[in-house]
């Protein structure tokens, strides 16, 4: 059935609660008002103030409280408006849910998720567009699922609700309104790369909403007689670079396409693992088209020029192919 | 107050509520940077009733809903409006936009878009006049939702432990988003609360600008002698959260009652009762619309940024520039260390 | 109370002395993981008396001075001391230490080493409590020093405003490190601080472990009933920050006047005024102190953590686990395409 | 003039105090304690409690108070006890400090210091071991210096205090005691990497503690014939790339070490950066010996094996070289 991203998330959610009594919601304005981009509607009026849970503006005690909640019987989903808020949680987040695991020896797990979006797109200027993945690709103990597609919104959502450790879930501010068809039963297993269009000159690694443009910039180098491998990573971490080095190894050439800025970026851990996984086979440096190295500025066009755009991304296969 | 103050006061309340007006009819006509635009239309007391009783070389920072704070202190609202339409021209060359509009000159130490990140700047500020004597004071404006953010209760002890001439305002227009106060806070008793961290503190009913006007004025007086303070003005939140929110989530007779609650109305009446005639008052309506409109044409007309300043103020002049990542990719397939570039 | 009550309560008192000292002994001789060991003595108290009036299915975080804490609620000393000697059969294998024990079987959510960094686990416990009606409370233990982060002013305002089954209990030593509390906070009004945000809240002498419980235990009525409160208990850290602090920044004078708040030497008189001997008393000291003494060997004793445990624990079993670095570079260097293990 | 680590930083604040009033220093325990590592000790004596400021534990309006007192013409070095409690004032470095001279399109700076420490050492596990500073790394805005030696403390300290923008000042628990020569005028200038030792066969490239584990297994690989060149990159934004390329190009092989954990962290811009510039000098991967994907272990075996040691520094220098 086609359906939007936005809705294929409360599909999940909403399954899940009816399927497992412990999942609770947590977060500002996730309920009366159905979440600020609309995730959460109708979802209080089904399951209760109980479970579907308004929060007042306290970052840091909402994540927190999930933390303390994962550990006593509850699953809580807890929503940050923004994951340019996290960073008043960063404790609760890394030095107490990614860590209680280990810290306690293996006596417990914070099997927890905490949902936000982050990414540009509605000139949210700097504090409300960041792309902020690798902080939590760097942080041993949790999983980081940023779903593209409207299948995967669902079936990542669903899963990250049966695992039994931190899952930090990043949506994308421009994608809920994506539309597609939900196909569950075609989707790869949790921690699996899919290629989603395959090529023989070279390899597009990316992820989130970048995987459109990706789509679309391959399509333009097809007319243009580059064949374009692309490979949507769907979660950080588990990191499927076995999908990846397969893929370059056939192809000889990567370019990796993230929203996050450059510097210290994802795109830097994926460039590292490739040039490690397939080295002997690089006929060029693994190339690299990230967000600049700024603030996101509020104006439209400025934002725009602050992430790769599909135009940018064919000329940057072009250039890879040196044609 | 002298009919002068009176008709002030009216002024300032108008040009803020005739701003905020013109900023959703620049969203309506598209010239806005985004829809997270926050009107500050029936809280204009707490701005002006503040920002009148402040003084040059005071600085303030704002939350997001701030426009009305600036217009108080001085705002040009050409070229505020330019930077809610992400213009070159804006007092952040378009580079802030609604939320993060700032003016060194004029003391907005600037309005921020996380709830309750401005608050401890102004502890910063007043250990700066603390130390530096320049007798100045700093003012943190806030929403009633960032009496929830614990940044707050960190910044009202070192203000009061440190005798800093710091004043907290915290606008209570009863809302934050979608909850309403009661639903976001377990107790109400936010004064007696800063009392127990060592200010002094009061609430006013954001009815009457000169009323709020004078209890500012009062605590300031005390503010810079290094007792800091904490004023609360309750006032409602007439229109959505921001340009895309209808309010769904409170009925319409809570609304009008809240609109009830009209601090420009109530100023009008006073001109009115104090002699002034309907004629005379409008004549002010059409200067302040004169005013406004030429904001809104100016915003419209001012130039966008060009492309290349987003690697602009990232750092100093002089410092290190970010390196544009085309020019990265370049220079990764062009072996820029045989080409000397590296 | 009765005198078994006394003697339990004084055996309590004193298992917790006698075990920092042996902890302070440990690290004399070489056999704790590290310096930054938290000693309770002069806290006791505070941890037996809010213990005692614990009920099982009753969880707790505390601060990272909790030894005392979770050995009031039933602590095996041998596997703490292990634990904070980095042992193999330490509560956490070996991995948290003294900063971070915790035992899910007993209630202990977790010491933490983040200032303030447990206090909001207990609202969550508490949510769970409430949402699958167990009948248990949550009580989170901490310093004075936390009281000046803004996240227990969120933490005490979530609970009053979802009436949570928690607790919060303040072990007021006076310090935070080298600072008193007087440094650290403008006011001392946190009782009435706590009722400002619609907690139940008193605070107590901490000379009386027995008063303590009685207090803890009013409290604990009504936070069971749904009404979330807080308790300050009074005493004085005997002893340096950690280890290696002497405390230079206090005089001798104040110190030895802390000193005179013994809640152990208290609750020993006590003991004698109800017509027990120096002998019968003595005699549990020495029962202490051979428990003690064992805690003390066993630690020394145990065998450490094997080296490749330290991959585990990091996800759940079954969960992809840490790849070592070390096999990272092989792979880099021997094609792992080609050898198929990519 | 032989000093320590320690009294190097300690003699870098004093001059500059001295020289600048507008300098202040606040943070817990600056005060009265002289530093929790006793780097400011002396200080409040000398310059008084208007300058030297002892603070609540308030993390995160210690660093708003910074950024508010360096908007209205203050100099604030700002101290974290530990780098692992930047997890509570990100929002105040990150979206406030760092983006305030951007959002305000370029009126004003935010000219302070965070100065703090991290690292392994001292079995402070998992929360007070941490190395975050890939973080910072990945936030535009920010200058980042890792001094590793008494000289760069020195220098690097000053130089961070006449900057114009935020700086966030890392140094390493373990090494205040480091003895060394207090040289300045032989240290290179600011964002400047520094060849401490000349070699032929490859490249270690590295910072903070770990610059002298290179150099000791440096030594012990010489013996064994194979010669290191070590680079110190004393700060990581700015990010030196151009001396680190040069002598990439010259050996043809890299190994890069670092303390923080591998995946996401600062090895892996690294990494991607020399593979972009000497890519077609390589002869093999670049390698990255880093710390473990693990939160950091109590225990003093276990902390120690969390993090690369010097055997392990030497075994992968024969590996990189095969032999
Ligand atoms: C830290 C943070 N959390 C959440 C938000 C999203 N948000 C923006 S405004 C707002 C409501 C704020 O309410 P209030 O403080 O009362 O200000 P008002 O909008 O009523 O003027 C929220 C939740 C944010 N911008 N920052
Ligand atoms: C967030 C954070 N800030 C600072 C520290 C360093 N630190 C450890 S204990 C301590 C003092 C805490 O005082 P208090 O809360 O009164 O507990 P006490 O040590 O007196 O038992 C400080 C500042 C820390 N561990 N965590
Ligand atoms: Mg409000
Ligand atoms: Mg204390």
């Amino acid at each position: 059935m086609e359906t939007t991203y936005r809705e294929a998330l409360r599909l999940a959610l909403q399954e899940s609660m009816q399927a497992d009594p412990s999942i609770i919601l947590m977060g500002e304005e996730v309920g009366r008002y159905g979440g600020a981009y609309g995730v959460s509607k109708g979802l209080l009026e089904e399951f209760g103030e109980a479970r579907v849970i308004d929060t007042p503006i306290s970052e840091e005690a909402i994540v927190g409280t999930a933390v303390g909640a994962a550990m006593t019987g509850l699953r809580p989903v807890a929503e940050l408006m923004y994951v340019d808020f996290v960073t008043l949680s960063m404790d609760q987040v890394v030095n107490q849910a990614a860590k209680i695991r280990y810290m306690f020896g293996g006596q417990i797990g914070v099997p927890m998720i905490l949902r936000s979006q982050g990414g540009t797109g509605r000139s949210g200027a700097a504090q409300h567009s960041q792309s902020l993945e690798a902080w939590f690709l760097h942080t041993p103990g949790l999983h980081v699922a940023m779903p593209a597609t409207v299948t995967d919104a669902y079936v990542l959502l669903k899963h990250a609700l049966t695992l039994p450790d931190p899952v930090v879930f990043l949506e994308h501010k421009s994608l809920y309104v994506q539309k597609g068809e939900l196909t569950p039963d075609q989707a790869p297993p949790w921690g699996k790369a899919q290629v989603l269009r395959s090529g023989t000159d070279f390899t597009l690694v990316t992820y989130s909403r970048m995987v459109h443009r990706a789509l679309e910039a391959a399509e333009q180098l097809a007319a243009a007689g580059i064949s374009t491998e692309v490979i949507d990573l769907r979660t950080l971490h588990p990191l499927d670079m076995e999908t990846v080095n397969a893929s370059v190894s056939r192809t000889g050439r990567a370019l990796i396409v993230t929203e996050d800025c450059l510097t210290g970026g994802v795109s830097a851990e994926l460039a590292a693992r490739i040039t490690e996984g397939s080295f002997d086979f690089l006929e060029e440096p693994v190339l690299r088209l990230a967000g600049e190295d700024i603030p996101i500025p509020v104006a439209a066009e400025l934002e725009a020029a602050s992430v790769p755009s599909t135009e940018r991304i064919v000329k940057a296969g072009h250039l890879l192919l040196r044609r | 107050m002298s009919l002068e103050t009176h008709q002030h006061f009216f002024r300032q309340l108008l040009r803020i509520r005739t701003f905020e007006e013109r900023v959703g009819e620049l969203f309506v006509r598209g010239g806005t940077a985004g829809s997270m635009l926050h009107l500050s239309i029936g809280e204009e007391s707490g701005a002006v009733g503040v920002g009148e009783a402040m003084q040059p070389g005071d600085s303030f920072t704002t939350h997001h809903r701030g426009h009305g704070i600036f217009l108080a202190r001085g705002a040009d609202p050409r070229r505020m409006m330019a930077e809610i339409g992400g213009k070159l021209t804006g007092y952040c060359r378009g580079k802030g936009g609604s939320m993060h509009i700032a003016d060194m000159g004029l003391g907005h130490l600037g309005a921020n878009a996380i709830v309750g990140g401005g608050i401890t700047h102004v502890v910063g500020a007043g250990l700066s006049y603390r130390n530096l004597q320049t007798g100045g004071v700093a003012v943190a404006f806030f929403g009633d939702g960032a009496m929830q953010q614990g940044g707050f209760y960190e910044s009202m002890n070192l203000t009061a432990l440190w005798k800093l001439p710091v004043l907290f305002v915290c606008i209570n227009n009863e809302y934050g988003m979608g909850t309403r106060l009661d639903r976001a806070s377990a107790s109400l008793e936010f004064v007696k609360r800063a009392e127990t961290f060592g200010l002094v503190a009061s609430e006013v009913d954001g009815l009457d600008a000169e009323v709020v006007h004078d209890r500012a004025q009062e605590l300031l007086e005390q503010v810079r002698k290094g007792q800091p303070a904490f004023l609360k003005v309750n006032c409602y939140r007439f229109h959505g959260h921001a340009r895309m929110d209808k309010s769904p989530y409170r009925d319409d007779a809570e609304e009008a009652a809240g609109r009830q609650k009209d601090c420009l109305a109530f100023q009008r009446k006073r001109l009115i009762d104090t002699g002034m005639t309907e004629a005379d008052c409008d004549q002010i309506v059409t200067e302040v619309n004169q005013e406004m409109d030429a904001a809104l044409q100016y915003a419209l007309d001012a130039p966008p940024p060009p492309l290349d300043t987003i690697y602009e103020d990232v750092y100093a002049p002089g410092q290190p520039q970010p390196e544009p990542v085309d020019q990265r990719l370049r220079d990764a397939l062009h072996s820029p260390i045989l080409s000397g570039r590296a």
